[in-house]
């Protein structure tokens, strides 16, 4: 049952960012030309319940999302299996759920 | 020399339809029985029952009878068949048929309105073949093969069984002796009861269809054992098989009989047709006429630049062959051939054998604790095999032996005690070429597939079968003197490209003296010295044994129990 | 080693045992591409060798054949493919209906959606191809392996089939159809040109589907992947 | 590369992979900095600035152009997964390949 779950936790997540990436490649794109400073970046962004929520949104999928994906690759080509590959995989997960609200908080919120 | 003794409740040999339904039957007849199956190849992946393609016959449509289809394999046998056994193969094909589907798994072509699709066949008189596309064997033994794989039953693949052997008394049969063909270890699996389903295979021809695994090792051993071998005379030619030179295995393998149906035309060497020659219905005469046909044809030098005749589909249109033949169409490509637009080189094969042990309609044999089913059994076809009688041949008195096997082992306490020093002479026996110089196997090979082709193929003669006699004779005192050229008996192919070798000698032996016997032409079997028919009321069967290395062959009169000669059940 | 018009890889196998090596291990059977046995790596791709012509896929006049990849080896060219079917059945590859001998054969029209998804994944000869053009299988020993489940999907759409829950609670399994990434190297070389890959996406769906109605059993008694629960 | 492995599908799975691992890599280091932003508008700044750099900005496209191709190729996945089969996924890797390409290059085009 695990792998099911995981199977949808990864479609789920990656369902939910195809729009968001497609938005955040788009601004990006856009934004880009004539070069970026912080202050342009954070005054699009801060105080900004939208830009809060995609980015939030997004953090929390990539991370479900790129750890299963980890995961596989490490079960995969490097051989690991069972409580090792659960650890890595978990930290992986948690740290990249960490830098990605302590980004999101950073460009929204203060 | 060592060996492992294995005790089992039930042993089959073979994992064609007729092993698998066997297994599968007397395991639902008794969960608890220990059954062992041991195959020559992979199980459910040798032998030919997958290969069939035609169909099934059996008498499920509106409007057919179990009598009718009874008939017409009394017919088509030219009145040779045992009888009781063609009754209870028509009859119980209906049970198994629905067996297959609703229990297997099979799902044989529909109607649009959902009914089973039947179609016709030649040599009967209704259409009742149900089929899968062209590729029934494969929907038929994939679904067995899944249900006994499933089954908690031992399996030893790629064991070949060496010897039947019989009990210290002789009264019974107590086990086989078989080589793990994967090790070269020897293996004597005592038995309450054995089944043999090897599946005869007449691959003794210079051109035959049989997969490559068949060798003729189950008449062969049974042969030794003394066993009554019936209607060895009659092979079964398919008329057109590929034919793409000497040095392929593609050779021999069958085209679709629905290629000459659907209007295809065989031509001679120069491109003429010739059929009309012979027969009014042209291409679309039956298999043994069409056969002899294109024989005749090839000894008259006639022929192709590989030596047949071509087939040729293209005034059809290549469009609609393509489209009506997918499955050939690609098999002939795959080849270098292009039957849609193009000629094809074809050639008489031997196909099946009606020949086999002596059995009743219950599986058993003269030897208490062996029975035989499938292709191995002689009786059911007399002189000729429809099409789509085959398979349910196989699986209904594979299911019955499975049945029957059940019941004994069940019964019975005692495993029969073998003779050792038996057992040490057939493995001294079958380790004999290791013994001698590496002799030219290929060589051997090759003169028997054209003696028999020659001598004791589609037509026949007594010059020509005293001819092949001779010859077989040198042939095997060749062969006993020949060695190999590795020592290794581990998947040691050549040792048993050997052992195949010694089986079908045998039994082409067999065969040639039966031909001999035989003394009008009927069904598969035809005489030019002989080419009358012969009394259909005094219809006998020819029965081989061997004694002391000589066959000797009789004959015996059909026992008509059903019908006789005049009359008719429908 | 002659060459001939018609001449299959098969046939230059035969050549080598019968005239170069005669302890040269190999398998086939039908020779026409029924039976499965004779598949094996030619020039690095697993073909079916009794229907690969040599023209087709000689490279510099030379060629390069190995046993089939995936599985144990057991001599030369011959492999042990008991793994491959011991998971069709763990993958409950087998039909359990509900009516038996004595009831006549169902009425089913050959045209129904589900039955021409049933039909379209059939006719499999169980060659071990696909499974051999596999890197899962090779990455994750376990895995069920895209013959075994197409064949499983091919049941899950015969209306007559009695055993569809277990079945789906077994190829849901930590071994089973989540473990396929797409790789298409199943479909690009079985020879029957079935589609292992669309069986597979089915049973995801399908899988999918039972998940979130809550219908899904508890893993059955098949394979478990080496970490049930991590 | 093995020849079985040697046809397009592969590449697309493989390709897939690849960019998946890629884009794991640096999203850490892409939250990093980010996240620099906490620490003042200067550190984040002087970052940006540092990106400027045409290697850097070579970089980055190759980033957007990963992103860009696991996006398309996902939505491929997503599509065999949960669409009717189609017999052009031979043709959708390849879209989704020109599509990462196209984005990669409309990235580049426009930070110079
Ligand atoms: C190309 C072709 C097409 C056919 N088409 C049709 C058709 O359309 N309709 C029809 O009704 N019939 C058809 N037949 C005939 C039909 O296939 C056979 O009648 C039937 O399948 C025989 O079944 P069996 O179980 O007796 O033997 P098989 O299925 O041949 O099985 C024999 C088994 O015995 C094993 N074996 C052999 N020797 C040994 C040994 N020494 N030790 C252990 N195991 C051994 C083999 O490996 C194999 O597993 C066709 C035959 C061929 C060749
Ligand atoms: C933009 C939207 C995205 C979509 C639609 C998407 C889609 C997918 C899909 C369907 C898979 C499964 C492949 C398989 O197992 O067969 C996958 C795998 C993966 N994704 Fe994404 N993804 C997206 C974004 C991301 C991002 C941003 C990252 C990285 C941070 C990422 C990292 C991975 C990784 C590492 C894998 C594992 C690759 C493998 O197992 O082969 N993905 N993605
Ligand atoms: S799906 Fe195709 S390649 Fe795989 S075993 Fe079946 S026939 Fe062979
Ligand atoms: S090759 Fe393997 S990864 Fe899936 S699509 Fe086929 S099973
Ligand atoms: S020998 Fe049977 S498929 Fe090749």
């Amino acid at each position: 049952m695990l792998e099911v779950r995981l199977y949808l936790a990864q479609r789920a997540s990656a369902a939910i960012m195809a729009p968001l990436v497609l938005i955040h490649l788009g601004v990006m794109i856009y934004t880009i030309q004539g070069g970026v400073d912080a202050a342009e970046i954070l005054e699009r962004t801060r105080g900004s319940f939208f830009w809060g929520a995609n980015y939030g949104l997004f953090v929390i999928a990539v991370s479900v999302h790129a750890a299963i994906g980890l995961r596989n690759i490490l079960r995969e080509w490097l051989s690991l299996r069972g409580i090792g590959l659960a650890i890595i995989s978990w930290i992986f997960f948690a740290g990249l759920l960490m830098a990605g609200l302590r980004a999101v908080a950073a460009v929204v919120i203060a | 020399m060592k060996f492992q003794t294995i005790k089992t409740d039930v042993l089959i040999l073979g994992s064609g339809g007729a092993g698998l339904f066997a297994a599968l039957h007397a395991s639902q007849a008794n969960p608890d029985l220990d059954i062992t199956i041991a195959v020559k190849g992979l199980l459910g992946k040798s032998g030919c029952t997958r290969m069939v393609q035609g169909g099934y016959n059996v008498a499920l449509s509106p409007g057919d009878s179990v009598e009718r289809h009874f008939m017409d394999t009394i017919n088509g046998g030219k009145w040779l068949p045992d009888q009781d056994m063609a009754m209870r193969l028509c009859q119980t094909a209906v049970t198994r048929v629905q067996e297959l589907e609703n229990e297997l798994g099979c799902f044989f072509d529909r109607n649009d309105d959902g009914s089973l699709h039947h179609k016709a066949f030649a040599g009967q008189t209704f259409d009742r073949t149900v089929h899968k596309g062209d590729l029934t064997g494969i929907e038929i033994i994939s679904r067995l093969m899944e249900q006994v794989r499933a089954l908690s039953v031992n399996m030893m693949e790629e064991h070949r069984a060496l010897a039947l052997l019989p009990s210290r008394d002789g009264e019974e049969l107590a086990g086989v002796l078989l080589v793990d063909m994967r090790s070269g270890e020897f293996r004597v699996v005592r038995a309450k009861t054995v089944l043999m389903a090897t599946g005869g295979g007449p691959t003794m021809y210079r051109y035959h269809t049989p997969s490559g695994d068949k060798s003729m090792d189950g008449l062969a051993m049974a042969l030794r054992l003394g066993l009554g071998l019936r209607d060895m005379e009659m092979v079964q030619f398919h008329p057109t098989g590929l034919l793409a030179g000497r040095d392929t295995r593609m050779t021999g393998t069958v085209l679709e009989e629905g290629l000459r149906g659907a209007g295809g035309h065989l031509l001679d060497g120069s491109g003429e047709r010739f059929m009309l020659n012979y027969d009014d219905l042209g291409e679309r005469a039956t298999r043994d006429i069409v056969s002899r046909a294109i024989y005749a044809e090839m000894r008259a030098g006639r022929t192709t630049p590989n030596g047949g005749v071509y087939i040729a589909m293209s005034h059809l249109g290549p469009e609609l062959v393509a489209k009506k033949f997918p499955g050939m169409v690609k098999r002939c490509a795959d080849c270098g051939f292009d039957l849609a637009a193009g000629r094809v080189e074809v050639v008489p094969t031997a196909h099946y054998f009606m020949g086999g042990v002596v059995v009743t309609a219950d599986t058993r044999t003269a030897m208490p604790g062996l029975f035989v089913a499938g292709e191995d059994a002689g009786g059911a076809h007399g002189a000729n095999r429809l099409g789509g009688n085959g398979v349910a041949n196989s699986t209904v008195f594979g299911g019955i032996a499975g049945d029957e096997m059940a019941l004994q082992a069940s019964d019975q306490q005692h495993w029969a005690d073998f003779d050792e020093a038996f057992v040490e002479a057939e493995i001294e026996r079958s380790l004999s070429p290791f013994r001698q110089a590496a002799g030219d196997i290929n060589g051997i090979r090759d003169r028997l597939l054209d003696v028999m082709w020659d001598d004791v193929g589609v037509l026949r003669d007594a010059d020509g079968l005293s001819r092949a006699q001779l010859e077989l004779t040198r042939l095997k005192s060749e062969l006993h003197a020949s060695g190999l050229a590795d020592n290794n008996r581990v998947f040691n192919l050549s040792w048993h490209d050997w052992l195949n070798l010694n089986s079908l000698i045998e039994v082409s032996e067999v065969i040639a003296g039966a031909a001999l016997s035989r003394e009008n032409s009927r069904g598969a079997h035809y005489r030019e010295d002989y080419p009358q028919v012969g009394s259909l009321e005094e219809s006998y069967f020819t029965v081989a044994q061997s004694n002391q290395e000589q066959i000797s062959v009789e004959r015996q009169p059909v026992v008509f129990s059903i019908v006789k000669p005049g009359e008719s059940l429908i | 080693m002659p060459q001939q018009s018609s001449q299959t890889i098969l046939d230059v196998v035969t050549w080598i045992q019968r005239h170069l090596d005669a302890g040269l291990s190999y398998r086939f059977a039908c020779r026409v591409g029924m039976c499965g046995s004779c598949a094996m790596m030619v020039n690095g791709i697993p073909r079916w060798t009794c229907r690969t012509h040599v023209n087709k896929v000689m490279r510099d006049n030379s060629l390069t054949i190995e046993p089939l990849r995936n599985l144990p080896l057991i001599k030369d060219l011959a492999c042990d493919m008991s793994e491959f079917f011991e998971k069709w059945t763990d993958s409950k590859g087998y039909f359990q209906g509900s009516t038996t001998r004595h009831d006549p054969v169902s009425t089913l029209s050959p045209n129904s959606p589900q039955r021409r998804v049933a039909d379209a994944a059939t006719e499999c000869i169980n060659c071990a191809i696909c499974y051999a053009s596999c890197d899962v299988v090779n990455w994750n020993r376990d895995y069920l392996g895209p013959a075994a489940l197409n064949r499983a999907w091919s049941l899950q759409n015969d209306e007559r089939d009695s055993a569809s829950a277990e079945r789906l609670s077994v190829v849901a399994g930590d071994a089973g159809c989540h473990q396929c990434h797409s790789q298409q190297g199943c479909a690009t070389y079985c020879p029957n040109e079935l589609n292992p890959t669309a069986s597979i996406a089915g049973l995801k769906r399908m899988v999918a589907k039972a998940y979130v109605r809550g219908e899904l059993g508890a893993g059955g008694k098949g394979r478990q992947g080496p970490e049930s629960d991590a | 590369m093995k020849p079985h492995r040697q046809q397009p599908l592969y590449f697309a799975f493989l390709l897939h992979r690849l960019s998946g691992l890629g884009l794991a890599l640096f999203l850490p280091f892409h939250f990093y900095v980010l996240a620099l932003a906490l620490e003042g508008n200067a550190e984040l700044d002087q970052f940006l600035h540092w990106s400027a750099s045409p290697l850097v900005k070579f970089a980055e496209s190759g980033l957007v152009f990963l992103l860009a191709i696991h996006l398309f190729g996902g939505l491929r996945l997503l599509a065999l997964e949960n669409l009717p089969w189609s017999n052009s996924h031979k043709n959708y890797a390849a879209m989704a390949l020109a599509g990462g390409f196209f984005v990669a290059c409309g990235f580049l085009l426009r930070a110079f």
